[in-house]
């Protein structure tokens, strides 16, 4: 399968009529209209190949991991293990097996952040600093932690065009233990400028925690030359199964961080009276890990990286200055987009306002179209606010879509406006 | 496949465009609530007058979409002025008629829905089961505000 | 498929043989030798349907759930959630679509139930009481909840024979707020007398958390004939994929409870100063859920259903006699049976000692011949100190084991034996 | 598949009937250091008694399978009155058998492991990848308490 994705691509561009052969909900699509599927950045499509190997892994290999001699539970344990690896140095780790915790999801590493490494971090006296374009995942955990523990949390601000304010970035990370960023908005699509932020954060002595959830399904991620002590990511968002993702820490932090999913498998001893944790990774997966999940999302990571994740970005990045093109063209004055004009400096995504039309009938008429674009806060509040909406209308593009999907998108657009006006 | 017609009635998309009711009212007297609708950031703000057991007045402001707009805007036309117990009446026949609180089996009576006037514009929502939240709203929120004027 | 599985059943006993073809895994064995699968316990086998219901949902209707108004969207929502009232039937839960909360494994569920309720029910005066045979999953969490606010555990010991000590049941509770037991051991499979167990709780004024793990794959459950607050469950130990669990609880409990993981989804409302939780359930699923999984553990549920508890109950029954027949008659005075005598009072779980011959090395021999055991502390080191050893072997049956298996297990036994005496 | 004879090897059977150095010291002047097998609950107890960094005393207690059992024996013969220095060569050196910290490739040199003794019947457990914990447990303790006693 791998040579046919390497032969679907001639010059940075992917053929996507030959990679859509590997996506079977294009095969047989659920309803009698078109698919037009631009919703990859709520949760993208699997190819056949991890369906297969995740079918595999049930059909031959399946036991619990970590705690058989007998040989399939050996098997089992080897393809978990070797997931982790995959993950890691999908992520450019150094020490891959030692520094990669599986979760359920991003949000789940958030919040392993939050108690694990915040209640040794913080007190009521310190200060962490996020921005005002987090996702929920990167927020309400630091506020969950913050009614329990109290400190301070400062916010970094973002212009008119979707672009962090670092004016007064020094005074902001001034005694700050943290500075928790994401990579790529969900919302605006903008691609922040980690290393500078990381090297700023590590000036003031605080920790450098990225939110990889939308970047690293679309770009390379090198968490050593980025220079990022801390990272969480999902498997659904980049051609994985549900039901996983992770955290990646250096192996320092995550020796310092307490558990704190308490259970089997993350212990070394339990008395009545206490416990005593295991080593890192393990420490912080607690019961039955997501195994068929771990595996699935190695074979997803397989797939991106045959892709190439040069060709990947290239392609985005052609779809979104199409995509932006042609919906100024075609809606004029009606269409608003938010975030950075210059699609180099954003992911493939584009949130919009369609005049006079809510973003909820927005995708109600765009659904008739059998185009799939996703309408509401983008789990985005504070974001929102700042932009002085309360939702947007926004499409997303991945390795499967093309320009004939942002020309449906444009027509089903024009036909919402009519519509309503 | 539900038509978009069954859902974008004209009724709704010149209460959408024209909302009536809209704006707001000093508080005291008036009783404000606030509803979200989590899963998609639509808010909607209630200020109420109740005098003598009776919904005196009422205005409405928010940010939402064709249906909760449209929804809110019928809303208040139906129960402006209208006794609380009314109102009461009203809020669980148009929940009938999203199939909420029904029969398990769906369809509303008839006669239910033509009672609700103009209201039954909405009617067609209940194909749509994801704007059927957007409908409620500010129902809900209408029925959290008198629930609080009650005690 | 269900009509298979209803003629493979007469008077309360299954065809194994008609079972087994419903399970990939007997089709085409990882290894060229017998394949004795007798690790149920640790982790179900999955049978065909529930591999095609999550490979359909994949391949047809994939999507993010709860924040789409695209029609896939809402396909997927309403599978995601008629899953989630699958689960509460399944229980007898009496209002099933708002009283489960997905998790990604029984050990999740548990901490939930620490923190989120726990941090309202307990301050440093209070009293909760727990088993000498909890899993780790229903000890931990309680540990870490305790160093970070402080209350008193009292446990409830066992006999010799593996049966709870209850006569002073009344002392033990007295100013209890919870009391938390397993319905099944893990290690024992002594079947704890749950309805008598949460009558006391209730006299006292406690709250009633059950672990239902090791039951539910085997049992029917109804938590509302049982009058149980609060349980938790585990999708891979009863057919469904790993990366699953659930808490179930009553709505007013839950309604109770403060949010344990933060992020989207389960908000009402962010603000960078604080956050309003979402209604039940949603208020705990922080982030996007196992929506495949959960889809595949419906699946489960149905295959179990179409079953039947009852049968599955008689052919746990049959095999746990005739395993312990057997290996007392071929052993001898060499094996050692821990837990209760009487069948009966035990699921289809069978720890044992083997003289002389390490659990370790007991389960490496036993691999040789194709059979799959368990040897450890099974998670429950505190039982196990209990019970005066560090590790046990473990056998464990379902519905895919018959009485062949057994014999290939005591054949193996006897191997063992020899080569170490 | 991995022959069974491989690993249980006649030394092997005979240190875990027959343990080595089997027992407790007095402590102080003993060192004890406790290590855990977490996924399976092995546990070993050292008993070191260090002069003149040298090993002049060991001994050990805990419970385990004939594999860590056995390599705690052998081990004890091993160092037992050596330099620490010497030590921690054998140590360095069984990690290699056991495919730990050697070149990613695998295979120990041979010179590597004839060197090592009695303790070569332990070579087997790498077809074992399981067990390897089982074997690597009682040196990991060593290493643990000799750093504990260098400070
Ligand atoms: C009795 C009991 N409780 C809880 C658990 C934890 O289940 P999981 O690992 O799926 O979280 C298990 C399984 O290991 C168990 O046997
Ligand atoms: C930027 C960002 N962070 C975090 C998340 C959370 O991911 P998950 O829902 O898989 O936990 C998302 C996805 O919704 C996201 O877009």
């Amino acid at each position: 399968m791998a040579s046919t994705i390497r032969s679907a691509m001639t010059a940075d561009t992917l053929d996507v009529r030959v990679i859509r052969k590997d996506f079977p909900i294009y095969q047989q699509p659920y309803e009698d209209k078109p698919f037009i599927y631009l919703d990859s950045a709520a949760s993208s499509q699997r190819p056949e190949q991890v369906m297969q190997a995740m079918d595999e892994y049930y059909r031959r290999f399946h036991s619990n991991v970590h705690r058989g001699v007998y040989t399939l539970a050996e098997e089992a344990t080897a393809r978990y293990e070797a997931a982790r690896v995959k993950v890691g140095r999908f992520l450019g780790a150094k020490d891959p097996s030692r520094e990669v915790v599986f979760t359920k999801n991003a949000t789940e590493a958030f919040n392993l952040v939050a108690q694990g490494l915040g209640r040794v971090l913080l007190n009521q006296d310190s200060v962490i600093v996020l921005t005002e374009m987090e996702h929920h995942a990167n927020l309400v955990p630091w506020l969950i932690l913050q009614e329990q523990i109290g400190f301070t949390i400062r916010y970094i601000t973002f212009d008119s065009d979707g672009y962090l304010v670092l004016d007064e970035l020094d005074s902001i990370l001034d005694g700050a233990s943290l500075l928790g960023v994401t990579m790529m908005s969900n919302v605006l699509g903008t691609v922040n400028p980690i290393a500078e932020l990381a090297a700023a954060a590590h000036r003031h002595g605080a920790l450098f925690l990225a939110d990889a959830a939308q970047f690293a399904p679309h770009f390379e991620v090198d968490v050593s030359g980025l220079d990022i002590d801390l990272l969480c990511l999902t498997g659904h968002k980049m051609l994985g199964p549900t039901g996983i993702g992770a955290l990646w820490a250096r192996s320092e932090i995550l020796d310092r961080m307490t558990p704190f999913l308490g259970g089997g498998d993350m212990i070394a001893d339990v008395r009545l009276d206490g416990f005593v944790a295991s080593e890192i990774p393990y420490k912080f997966e607690a019961g039955t890990p997501p195994i068929a999940e771990a595996v699935g999302w190695a074979s997803a990571i397989d797939y991106l990286e045959s892709v190439g994740m040069g060709s990947l970005r290239a392609h985005d990045l052609k779809l979104t200055e199409y995509a932006i093109a042609n919906l100024t063209g075609s809606l004029g004055s009606a269409f608003k987009l938010y975030g950075p004009k210059v699609a180099a400096d954003r992911g493939g995504v584009v949130s919009f306002d369609l005049a006079g039309v809510h973003p909820h009938d927005v995708a109600q008429v765009l659904d008739q179209h059998g185009v799939c674009v996703r309408a509401g806060h983008h789990c985005a509040k504070p974001l929102m606010r700042q932009i002085g909406t309360a939702a947007t209308a926004r499409a997303s593009f991945y390795l499967y879509n093309d320009e004939a999907d942002i020309d449906a998108l444009v027509a089903a657009l024009e036909d919402a406006y009519a519509l309503f006006n | 496949m539900a038509d978009l017609d069954d859902l974008y009635r004209e009724i709704i998309l010149d209460h959408y465009k024209n909302p009536r009711n809209s704006g707001s009212i000093e508080s005291p007297p008036a009783l404000v609530e606030e509803g979200f609708n989590p899963l998609c950031g639509d808010e909607v703000k209630l200020y109420l007058v109740i005098e003598d057991d009776r919904i005196a007045d009422i205005r409405i402001s928010g940010q939402g979409c064709s249906i909760s707009r449209s929804s809110a805007s019928l809303m208040s036309q139906a129960v402006k002025g209208k006794p609380i117990s009314e109102a009461f009446d009203v809020l669980a026949r148009f929940r009938r008629m999203m199939g909420i609180d029904g029969e398990e089996s769906g369809e509303p009576e008839v006669a239910d829905v033509r009672s609700l006037g103009e209201l039954a514009a909405l009617q067609g929502v209940v194909k749509f089961p994801v704007r059927i939240k957007c409908a409620t709203l500010p129902w809900n929120t209408l029925s959290a505000a008198i629930a609080r004027s009650l005690g």
